[in-house]
């Protein structure tokens, strides 16, 4: 795929989009009591941004727990994700689920807490894209640690076999929760499962966002095509802890290790990125840095300002008639 | 009126369904090269090609595409050969299906049109992983339905009605039912969820049976005549919803009730049918009526025939448990 | 004496065991990088190597390799982090551990010491897969033990109980309970499976509180008094080995009881608890006694502080179903 | 490892006791009744002789549900087995269990009725074998059909990053009941499936027993010395259909594909091969055959006549004390 300038800027929106969100929860995280849990994807943003911004509004994108990056650039609305993920009433599931919930019709699939249940999901709608003939393609975004749960070898083998259009993309940051991949995993690239499935599989720089939207979208058009799966690795890293606000240690990785990659950041690699190439000006860029954290503190108060929901809400929606 | 068996009227069910439905598709473990681990599909392949299909040996992939194609726009059927491997998809059963309409709030008509058809039951002697009837785990689990017919008619019935339904549905089949034949309409019919049928009409105790246990019941009960002892058999036909009205009504009229369920006790539906008659009974200030339950023992399915039978329900244990609330 | 949290009770028991007996393990995700999901093993690794171990974030390989590691000489603890997540390697536990021992009709001495120890509870607000509290599943799984523990003191004991115990139990911490302190010994001692604990005495309804439902009970107990009204609260500990005895000892004198539990409640542990006091009253010729019980609502529970709050139980709740006995 | 003229005797004996007892099961299902199921592992003697000849007496095997060969040939008394089988008391589980049940002694580990648990039993099989240092190995035998399974991912990683003992034999018979293996499965060799793993992976000729044997015991040492996991596909057939009694379609497979099988039937090869290399006379082996038919009509007679178990063992043995 060809980027022009304006698939570039829409790139970059989405990646400060995703980080001012996540800078934003993180700090409600810390300063407001708030529900739940958040996994900040600060520093995966190329990921997300690369996997969804450019798929059809039709296409299907399963998410992770880390992040809103990817959701937004599929099209949720983060206001109203926000509202869900703080619980109240004008959230897409009027609190019942938490942020694990987008609305059907931006395309993202359901998400489930067991981590690796995203594989045979994204699989099933595989089978619906394949079956109901539309050209839809389906990417599944899932983590390193996800990797380790047998659901990707019955799910991958399913979507080989059948010659199902799904895009697997693993955000390996290299740890699960505390453990390194080299703990957990006897290969050192994801990548490398793609052989057991007869798919491609390719390892992609996770911190260039052109990188990983030039693998997905030719993945992506293959899988349109109806030529298969296939497995695209990107190497990233979370510069926070698994988990704001929780117990977590961080003597499991070096200060140097989180420096390192740190002066590989994905939005100022972008930003420079942009500016050699005369794509935007400082000043562009600048002002949707400015217009974004703007709309991200509008949308923060309006979900905070938002009621909770009535206490009869917890009885209803759990059949459909 | 024409007789069919249980497998046909299952296969009738699907079969139309799919004709008239091009959304509805059907997968499982040799759907396509045998019709399913008791051939209830064969043919539907020929049929209806890519929408009757072989899935390679992975539960968790056939339960969880399942949920994922429901959500996109499919009607799924699928099959898991035995219920007892409903665990090794327990995830995808019961944190997915039961879960995902409720915790996505009902948006945009949020629903999970899927049936899992799954054999249960005893009896056969193959052993401890395969020849449970798991029901209570899946009461357990609010936002699935289940369903699990006694006779041809309803077999067919119950299915139509299952693959229309927009919730997720989990359909037992007794291994034992297979062959069993019944009168069954060529044309067609519907079956609702949640009304429980009068199998026997009778006077003196109401024995609520679930699945197989009827065949048991009215066994019995034709033989307790003899004895002046009348019953009355009401089968639920499905679990969820339950038809609580019927089984009031039956026990209005003997004054006396028991349960009779082939999953293990403790902590079975018995247990929780008991619990809600004691609860009717005491909010109408009704005082408790003679009740008892009937299940399996509290241990594995063992293999050997005669211990099989030592621990599964049986006449017999049912006539006892009748004494019981006579006294 | 002196006071410590669960939290430090329960790895003082895991340290102690790792030191009594070479055989005992104990693996999970992130139990060496992190001391497991809630921190409870930090350290272990640093003093016992190998034997305290991160796996791969793969539920089916941890509990199916205790299993395996059971049968052939170790004695594993394994943790799964969320209970919710049990039902990801359900054939592990339900077909594997639960029925083996059985089904090898206890040949050779077979046995399978494995504990998997898993945090339950709500009332923190982190979704539908991460609050269930799932205990009838277990119960319903005849040939494992379950214990749950509600103060340090027992939490220690049962726990060390478990890793001797030749069974497969299946340990329940509640998240809320971790941080809770009491009073633990510096010595060594064990707490038997299968003896109840009455932690209030009290004349006039008996309630039977699970887990952390007797912090519930016991705060509803005091405010109570101011009514006039007296509870004692029972808690067993254990579920299997279940102490049906204490119950009924204590039923007998308050004449009426509640069941109180936070799992879902239809085909819950209190249902069956209902139906095991009935057939005890009706078997020695008693007339029932007032009974009601209090669980989950029959959904799954919901993500926003007031629904799950109104979804849970709650001192309110048992009060009403306090009121409701007397009546 | 070099084998001797005794070791191949061994093997000979092991695959022809192996088909006498399944021979047996097979007459006992079409004409006497017999409770429960039989999985006819005539044809695939190569891969269960192979694979457990040789092993320690506490090394670990984990079996299949097809056929007894393997767990004869690991020194289960096939007289007791039958019992089992046949639901009398004097099996070894008093009838409870089925033939899925060896005693401990043996060295044969707890099988499931869910294909693919076998998987992460064998990786924990190996956690003891590694930590207690006795230098056992663990050799676990499994399907086409198992290696579809979640579990096998979860294990074999497991495996391969812990360096566990355990050599993984798949037993690929082109079948999981009806289904062949191109519609189930995206590879055409399972030995694909190790470089997921960085574990060594073969393809042996599973018809020829020496081969078999050769393969599993350079993985045995490789594992004792500490080395690691490995995978070894064996390719084989079974001869008869998935189960006997049921209502098993036949078209799933042609009757050519079935005779060119038969051509190379296990144990007409190494028959064929011992004569060549004088290992044995015809005479000798006609009487090993006669032995074992003999050793088998015995002990199906004894299994026959043994008496039922009492109703109340049925209530005993759930929990140990
Ligand atoms: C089945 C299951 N096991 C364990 C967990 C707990 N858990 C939540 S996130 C996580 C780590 C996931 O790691 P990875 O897939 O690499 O994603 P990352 O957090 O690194 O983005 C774990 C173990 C879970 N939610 N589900
Ligand atoms: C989890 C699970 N799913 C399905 C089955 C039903 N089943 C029994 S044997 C079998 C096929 C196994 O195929 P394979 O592993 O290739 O072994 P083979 O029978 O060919 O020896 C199936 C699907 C089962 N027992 N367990
Ligand atoms: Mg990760
Ligand atoms: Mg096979």
């Amino acid at each position: 795929m060809k980027f022009t300038k304006e698939d570039k800027i829409l790139l970059y929106r989405n990646m400060v989009r995703g980080r001012k969100y996540d800078e934003e929860l993180v700090e409600l995280f810390a300063k407001v009591k708030v529900p739940g849990m958040w996994h900040s994807g600060i520093g995966q943003e190329a990921v997300g941004a690369g996997a969804a911004t450019f798929l059809r509004k039709d296409d299907w994108l399963e998410p992770t727990h880390r992040g809103y990056t990817f959701g937004l650039a599929k099209g949720v609305d983060g206001k109203r994700w926000l509202a869900e993920h703080l619980g109240r009433a004008t959230g897409f599931a009027k609190g019942k689920g938490g942020h694990y919930v987008a609305p059907k019709g931006s395309g993202v699939l359901p998400f489930g807490g067991t981590i690796g249940s995203a594989f045979p999901i994204s699989a099933g709608a595989g089978i619906s894209a394949k079956r109901l003939g539309k050209g839809q393609v389906v990417v599944c975004l899932f983590g390193d640690g996800a990797a380790q749960r047998g659901t990707l070898h019955e799910s991958m083998n399913l979507a080989a076999v059948w010659q199902l259009p799904v895009v697997w993309v693993c955000e390996n940051n290299l740890y699960a929760v505390t453990a390194h991949l080299s703990q957990s995993m006897a290969v050192k690239d994801i990548a490398d499962l793609a052989h057991g499935y007869n798919m491609p599989g390719v390892i992609i720089d996770g911190q260039d966002v052109l990188a990983v939207a030039e693998a997905v979208m030719e993945a992506v058009e293959r899988a349109r095509a109806g030529e298969g799966p296939s497995l695209i690795e990107c190497k990233t890293y979370r510069y926070r802890n698994h988990g704001e606000g929780g117990a977590f240690p961080t003597s499991y990785r070096t200060k140097e290790e989180e420096e390192e990659w740190k002066k590989r950041d994905p939005i100022v690699l972008f930003r420079q990125c942009l500016l050699d190439e005369g794509d935007a000006t400082a000043e562009e860029l600048d002002a949707i840095d400015k217009e974004l954290v703007q709309e991200v503190l509008e949308a923060s108060r309006w979900a905070q300002e938002s009621p909770w929901p009535e206490v009869g809400q917890a009885f209803t929606d759990l059949y459909a008639d | 009126m024409r007789e069919i068996s249980m497998r046909e009227a299952l296969k009738e069910a699907i079969r139309e369904e799919l004709l008239r439905d091009q959304t509805v598709h059907i997968w499982g473990e040799s759907i396509e090269s045998k019709g399913g681990g008791f051939a209830i599909c064969r043919g539907l392949t020929d049929e209806f090609g890519e929408r009757a299909k072989d899935t390679p040996l992975a539960e968790t992939a056939i339960a969880g595409s399942a949920v994922g194609a429901a959500f996109t726009g499919l009607r799924p059927i699928v099959e898991i050969m035995f219920s007892d491997f409903a665990f090794v998809c327990g995830d995808e059963i019961f944190n997915k299906m039961a879960k995902a309409r409720y915790v996505y709030g009902g948006q945009d008509g949020f629903s999970l049109p899927i049936v899992v058809r799954m054999k249960v039951g005893g009896y056969v002697s193959i052993g401890a992983e395969h020849s449970q009837t798991p029901l209570a785990p899946f009461m357990h689990a609010p936002g699935l339905k289940i369903a699990f017919p006694t006779t041809p008619y309803d077999a067919k019935g119950l299915l139509k009605t299952a693959v229309r339904d927009d919730n997720p549905v989990m359909f037992f089949e007794h291994i034992l039912h297979y062959g069993a034949r019944g009168e069954v309409p060529e044309e067609e019919y519907l079956i609702p969820f949640g009304k429980a049928r009068v199998r026997r009409e009778g006077d003196d105790v109401t024995v609520v049976a679930i699945g197989y246990m009827v065949d048991l019941a009215l066994k019995i009960a034709e033989e307790m005549v003899q004895d002046g002892v009348s019953l009355e058999v009401v089968d639920p036909r499905t679990l969820q919803p339950l038809d609580m009205d019927a089984i009031m009504r039956s026990i209005k009229k003997t004054g006396r009730v028991i349960f009779v369920d082939e999953d293990v006790t403790c902590c079975g539906v018995p247990a929780e049918l008991m619990a809600r008659v004691y609860e009717r009974l005491t909010e109408a200030g009704k005082p408790p009526v003679p009740m008892a339950r009937v299940g399996a023992a509290n241990v594995p399915i063992p293999y050997s025939p005669p211990l099989e039978k030592a621990v599964l329900p049986s006449p017999e244990k049912i006539a006892a448990a009748v004494e019981k609330v006579l006294v």
